[in-house]
């Protein structure tokens, strides 16, 4: 169980990135739709529920547009 | 990729950097070495396309120090050679310049001029290494520079660059600023049985040093080009008619020193091209490059005044036209030296027509935006009243 | 949870507020795996930003650290951070020195600063990133562009090798030599880490996507596809090694290079300095 | 005569492009004398990007662009950059799905629905520009249709010629 | 080997390297690196020596550009630091030379000049690098160059060099030719309380970049050096008050080309220093360096004959004395120019002498060899008659 | 019997007498096995003197093809003959081209333009002199000094490990690679020879005395001492890769690091302007 | 058995160079007593006929002042 | 008054040695001001060496010797040099042993048989160069016995001192 956290604003956006997309093992990320002020359509996590906290999509993701928290403390590995 | 084409014959409207890589394949540059860098770097992209075509070689190189050392090596492999750079990395091929200076060795140096100093502004223009081109090197020498201020004179001054390279056996500047070589202008390309070229005399067939005047002859030598039985000694250590090193004769080193440049000094007429275009009592206007531009629009509108104003622009920037501007400063009211920098050449203008007349300078309104007539226009009139 | 809330954010310059790199750009994998490095080593060894110096060139590469970090920068020109980086840790022998930058400013025009910087061990992180190909200038061939691929230099083929700048490294002398690629952030990170507690010249290759001048001229265009390929076509170098040379073609191998104890030389200057100063007072 | 005229936009709207073949129909095909300049922000999205041309009957002296005696604005970013410095006469002909209301002051004002009528009409709202240029060479005439289109289909890449110069007929139909 | 010793206070007899070597210590220098290089290599030899011993470091590096590289890395580091070099390594470090300006780098940058152009005559001194140093790096800037004529000086510029380098922020040369660096001469070297040594400002503690106006301050601004929690951001390219990276704003480019010029020529009066000795009517010898003495034999020759003959020696090269230069060209019968090279000064100071009395240059009768006083005699009479 | 009658005076220039290097220098020795190598191909393949272009830099060991040669030579300027040499190359692809030079030359200031054209790839043949020093400036530590030693610029010993020069231009892609001393005067003809045989970048070091700089730092004194020092440290390239660190401390390895095929640059581009030539004919 | 020729000219000394005297096999070198034009005092051979035509002397002279012929045609090996 | 020497031989005969100790010894020990410059070619052997100095009561302006007054020969070849700019009233000191005959026109010519006295009768070939400056000081007398001999326990190394200053003793006597 993880709590993910977005920033769309700083996300250069599904279709010029998509990184988060890629290497996420759940498949969790799709488009948001909505264009952000600098032009991009950021991403959206379908289930939000099904993240296993393994931070792929933070370390991966190259505008520290993601966060992901575990809970119960775990450490990023 | 399939075989990349030249230009055809006729007018074309392309930027100045394209406009350059056309004149060089068309004075017949046969090696390019290089090294990318805003804002030249469409010359290197362009002349790897054109060059295997027509026979010739590109290299990029691992720096621009390596660049010019390699187009240097190519020259004396016989070839008509070339590199294409930017402030920064003419700073990094003094050294050799100096080298090319010495050793006699025909070369064409594009310098696409942006804003510095250091890494400063890459995209945007400004003639800030007009000074470091002919004395950025450590010890006394002399080159030719010359400064295009449109896309078609970037075309027609690396023909006229290789032709004087060849000529005189020495490095030859082009000093467009990044703004020329940016800028799209209509651009006339001629036919190739059209364009004069110059060709190096080579050293005749048989000679060895000990037979020759390869370096000292107070007239262009015949240059001993390698790979043809000739034994050419080549070194840029102090060395005598012969080329042969030495280290200890006072009078050998003064001329190891002295004729390289005295053999260009004794050709100025053929070098020193101005354009001038004004009358006895006119201020006149001296400028070069992209702002000369501004000068003559200056002028122009300053005559539709009535005012006497009249322009000097300068087309090789070294040698100096010293003669042009003292003449200039003679008949001259008032000289206003326009220039797309802080004054780097004013000290040698004025030299030249301080004893003849008043002498202001005026710089950009802002480094890195070119003068507009209005401003100029304004100081003239500032210096008629 | 406003931006300010990222984890990394605590090391970032307030006011730059996003990166200028092209979308999907390794650069920014890159700069995180510095950070989340520093952050491991601030959480178990109590290192902060002040206690670093960070030192990078010019080319996209080298705008990881230079603004974004909130530390001492120094963004030199191009190919020489790593000299500039000798004179400030012989300078301030007590600080981290780490250096970001390109293939091209590393290895290309800085390369003869790479090699003697790995013999002289001198106690460096030295980062650079390996996307292939000139970014910054828009698409050139770097010393490390794949053979046969046509870029906007070499538009009939690239006809010089790839160059194997972490072997080449190793050989010259570094202690710690590691690659990994943007495919591999945990990896990198780790290395990182390691090169920083290594009292020495640490040398860190990540192979990286350039999605606009690289996917352009390679024709993988994005940069999903590009970390795919790192995906497929990484090896580990214990594997490799057990491998020909035609094998190999088109591997990006991965790993630690060498990891060895040798001399230091900005604390060889410190103790000589002392004994030297004791003889003098 | 000197005509200065500034073609801008935000980056991928194709407004260098579109000036780059303005400067090309006039030199080329028209025996006018052109200057064009250009620049742009390094950002991928969202900055801006604008092309300078003067066209002359004579050699072009001084280069840039001072006062436009034409302004063509894709973008509201365009508006406020170069609004101000159009000639008191100036002529303003604007993507009219992308600035709402020109400033008041220009009475010379053109609309044309460039990015709709790109995406609806052409289905390729890379098109956009050529449309711009249509309107442009309808309402100034500063380089003439033929001169245009002739320039169009040596810019763009086989195959795309005609949509773009549909684009460039249609731009012309449509501006108000 | 045992810790080496600085020389004690006193008179010695030693050549002008060594001189400067100590002069170096003197100043405080804590940081040297360098490549060996002749005429200059005695002094990486000696600081080798010496720095150790007073908690300095010297590094030999593997070529020129890492020399300047680490100087100025060193320097933000928060030593005092320098280099020593030939021509052919100052023309190596051109573009690195340009980002110390740019950065505003206190770096003291010593070149023993040799006879040039490229490898010449290393053993041979000749002051060939006069303009190279000022203006051989690309874009514009401003540097500050100080020009020694004896051991004693190479002591005593040292130290002004260093202060001058703390106190503007910036790179200043040392210029002596290889004749001096290699001729012995009597040397004072004072106590070390005696010498008044300047440290540069340093940015208050705890303060960031954007609390700090760091580099276009008109003023020199304090240094916020590396490893004091101050968050210096320092970048080669066009950047603003807080040196942070900006390549738009026009202004800010402006004031990025500017300042650091401005801030030198604004203390100029502080900076500029000559030995003038001249009356009203005098035939005025300008002349710097070594040959500032043949200019001195010979006007004192002249007086001993009656004749009315003055001197300017040029103590420093930049900036530029051009006030003191006009001064002296207002009241003189004529100027003449002695230079240690073929006239590379020359424009500079014509372009300040030409508007009041005729100038004419002098050269040694054959480069690489000092102008002895009879020829410079005969020209002045010459001149008056 | 006159002078002139040494069978290698004939591809050396008549007027040049005698060699200006100290006696006992090794540099006449690296000198004559260039021109032995080349003697033999003279009487195996007929290669003459017209068929070079030798190029060198500055110092002690960049006189050895100038004057003296009897062939086209070109002296450069301080680290850059491989530079000068890859455009001669470029522009006359057939002929022989040779750089000798020192290791200051080569391996410090000028290591760039070599590990650049070992990965290149190009036809050039390079005999760096290792004297361990510079010796033209007066003993200054060069990159190739021993660890510990004493020299005029490291007065309190030289804190930075020897340069393995040979070993990392293998691993930056040269495909003939060996290192011999002046005491093997058959062997480094030999390699030199294959070198110059060799399509491709071929680098030969040959470990040499420099009584007078070298002799004096390290106290060894005569050239026959430092040649003796020679013949008791050189080991087999094949003995010393079974042979821990600790074992070769003081070793000096010779033999060939690396004999292999790769394709060449010079030869590429031939083959490039043919093609291209066709097609646009 | 082989014939060496000395060039006492060119040698630069049994003092300051002497490696002939080092690398012959058959310790055949020594001073010759006599200073030569450039101020050296070159090396001679003592017992010419104990040559075995090795060249090592040859192939180790820096300075050109050797030359072995082998005889029967040998070549340089 | 302006006091121009010349000490010229072959290298290795320390005549740049002899020339900085006459300039340390002026300038330490007399309080006279002096200059000094030297030259030698690259050859170990039979190449050339010679040391300049200029003595003053004065600070030295031009540091050159242009015609000395002084002469010290320990070779022909310095002759051959040097002797042509001897002023014509100048001192020549020659070591006998090299130089057979000094050129006629010099007047006040000075042997000592330096070479020999030094393997003789200090078995040490190498302090000719101390006999040379002995005699010059004798007969000149442009710097004391005194500073002479304190420049020279200065300068050589640890041990050295008392051969050399014998040698410079021994010169004082010999000189002819
Ligand atoms: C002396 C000098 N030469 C050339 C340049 C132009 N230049 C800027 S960045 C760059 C290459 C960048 O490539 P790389 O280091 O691989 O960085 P990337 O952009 O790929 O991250 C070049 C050639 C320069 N700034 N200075
Ligand atoms: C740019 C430049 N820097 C420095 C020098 C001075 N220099 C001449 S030779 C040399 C080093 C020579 O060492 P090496 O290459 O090892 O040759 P060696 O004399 O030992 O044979 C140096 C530093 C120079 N000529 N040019
Ligand atoms: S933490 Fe892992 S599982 Fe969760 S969203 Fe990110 S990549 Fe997917
Ligand atoms: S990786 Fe980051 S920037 Fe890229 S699409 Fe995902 S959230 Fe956006
Ligand atoms: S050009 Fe390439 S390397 Fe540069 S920021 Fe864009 S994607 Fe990254
Ligand atoms: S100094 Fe050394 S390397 Fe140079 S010639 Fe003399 S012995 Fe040879
Ligand atoms: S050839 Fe051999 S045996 Fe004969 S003298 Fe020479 S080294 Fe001695
Ligand atoms: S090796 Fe040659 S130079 Fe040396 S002593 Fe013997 S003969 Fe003479
Ligand atoms: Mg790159
Ligand atoms: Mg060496």
């Amino acid at each position: 169980m993880a709590k993910v956290t977005l920033f769309p604003q700083a996300c250069k956006g599904m279709e010029d990135c998509g990184i988060c997309a890629l290497v996420c093992p759940q498949h969790l990320f799709t488009s948001s739709g909505e264009m952000n002020e600098a032009g991009y359509v950021p991403t959206r996590l379908t289930e939000p529920e099904e993240c296993t906290g393994c931070q792929s999509c933070m370390l991966s993701c190259p505008d520290m547009a993601i966060v992901v928290v575990k809970e119960k403390g775990e450490e990023a590995s | 990729m399939k075989a990349a084409v030249r230009l055809k014959p006729g007018t074309h409207f392309i930027e100045g950097n394209l406009a350059l890589a056309e004149g060089a394949i068309a004075a017949g540059c046969r090696f390019m070495a290089g090294y990318p860098i805003t804002p030249a770097s469409e010359i290197p992209n362009r002349l790897s396309q054109l060059l295997p075509t027509v026979g010739g070689v590109f290299l990029q190189t691992e720096d621009e120090i390596a660049a010019i050392c390699s187009a240097i090596g190519a020259s004396w492999a016989g070839l008509k050679a070339m590199t294409a750079t930017s402030g920064p990395g003419v700073s990094l091929m003094q050294e050799n310049i100096g080298l090319a200076a010495s050793t006699e060795t025909p070369l064409v140096i594009v310098d696409v001029m942006r804003f510095g100093p250091s890494t400063g502004v890459p995209s945007v223009g400004l003639a800030g290494d007009v000074v470091q081109v002919a004395r950025g090197s450590h010890g006394d020498y002399q080159i030719i520079a010359l400064c295009p201020e449109s896309p078609q004179e970037m075309y027609d001054h690396m023909i006229r660059a290789f032709n004087l390279a060849e000529r005189f056996r020495c490095p030859v500047f082009v000093l467009p600023d990044g703004f020329i070589g940016h800028m799209r202008e209509q651009v006339v390309i001629p036919p190739d049985q059209e364009i004069e070229l110059a060709q190096r005399k080579i050293a005749p067939a048989g000679t060895t040093p000990l037979e020759r005047q390869d370096f000292l002859d107070p007239e262009v030598a015949p240059m001993p080009v390698f790979g043809r039985g000739r034994q050419a000694h080549v070194t840029s250590s102090c060395h005598n008619g012969q080329g042969m090193r030495n280290l200890t004769d006072p009078e050998v080193m003064h001329a190891f020193a002295t004729m390289p440049i005295e053999k260009i000094l004794r050709h100025r007429d053929q070098i020193v091209e101005v354009a001038a275009d004004y009358a006895p009592g006119d201020v006149v206007i001296v400028a070069y490059g992209t702002v000369a531009r501004s000068a003559r629009a200056a002028a122009q509108a300053a005559r539709a005044q009535g005012l006497a104003v009249g322009t000097l622009c300068l087309k090789t920037l070294w040698p100096f036209a010293d003669q042009e501007v003292a003449a200039a400063a003679q008949q001259a009211r008032a000289v206003l030296v326009l220039e797309n920098n802080t004054g780097q050449m004013l000290p040698y203008i004025k030299a030249e027509a301080a004893a003849h007349c008043p002498v202001q300078f005026l710089g950009p309104r802002l480094l890195g935006q070119i003068h507009e007539p209005n401003a100029v226009l304004t100081r003239v009139k500032e210096m008629m009243s | 949870m406003s931006l300010a809330e990222h984890p990394l954010r605590k090391y970032t310059r307030p006011h730059v507020k996003k990166t200028t790199t092209c979308p999907g750009c390794g650069n920014g994998i890159v700069a995180q795996a510095i950070l989340w490095a520093i952050d491991e080593l601030n959480r178990e060894e109590g290192l902060s930003m002040d206690d670093f110096v960070f030192v990078s060139g010019i080319g996209c590469s080298a705008w990881i650290p230079s603004p974004l970090f909130a530390a001492d920068t120094l963004h030199t020109t191009h190919g020489r951070p790593i000299a500039f980086a000798t004179g400030v840790k012989l300078g301030l022998p007590r600080q981290k020195v780490l250096v970001a930058s390109g293939d091209g400013d590393l290895a290309a025009i800085g390369g003869n600063h790479l090699i003697h910087a790995a013999r002289r061990n001198i106690d460096l992180t030295v980062v650079m990133v390996n996307n292939g190909i000139y970014g910054m200038t828009g698409g050139q061939t770097a010393p490390t562009t794949p053979r046969g691929l046509n870029t906007i230099t070499s538009p009939y083929g690239t006809m010089e090798p790839e160059f194997n700048v972490a072997a080449m490294v190793a050989a010259a002398g570094a202690p710690y030599v590691a690659r990994w690629t943007t495919y591999h952030p945990r990896q990198l990170k780790r290395a990182i880490k390691k090169g920083i507690q290594k009292q020495g010249f640490s040398f860190i290759e990540a192979i990286s996507q350039c999605p606009v001048q690289y996917g352009r001229v390679s024709k993988l265009g994005r940069a999903t596809a590009i970390l795919e390929h790192f995906r497929d076509h990484s090896l580990k170098l214990a594997k490799a090694r057990e491998m020909s040379e035609e094998e190999l073609a088109g591997k990006i191998t991965v790993g630690e290079f060498c990891d060895r104890q040798a001399p230091e030389l900005a604390s060889q200057w410190s103790e000589l300095r002392a004994r030297l100063g004791k003889e003098q007072g | 005569m000197r005509t200065e005229l500034t073609i801008a936009g935000v980056g991928g709207q194709g407004s260098i492009t579109a000036g780059v073949i303005l400067g090309a129909a006039a030199v080329t095909y028209d025996h006018q004398y052109a200057a064009q300049t250009s620049a742009y922000s390094s950002e991928l999205r969202g900055g801006f990007a604008a092309a300078w041309v003067v066209l002359s009957e004579e050699p072009v002296l001084y280069p840039r662009v001072i006062a436009p005696d034409v302004l063509v604005a894709q973008a509201q970013d365009s508006i406020e950059r170069f609004a101000k410095v159009l000639k008191p006469q100036g002529v303003l002909i604007y993507d009219s799905d992308m600035i709402a209301q020109p400033p008041a002051q220009i009475t010379r004002a053109h609309p044309v629905a460039a990015t709709s009528l790109a995406r609806n009409e052409m289905q390729a709202a890379i098109v956009a520009n050529m449309i711009m240029l249509g309107a442009l060479c309808q309402v100034t005439g500063v380089v003439s249709p033929g001169a245009l289109e002739k320039a169009i289909a040596d810019a763009v890449p086989q195959g795309k010629q005609e949509l773009n110069l549909r684009a460039f007929a249609l731009g012309r139909e449509r501006v108000g």
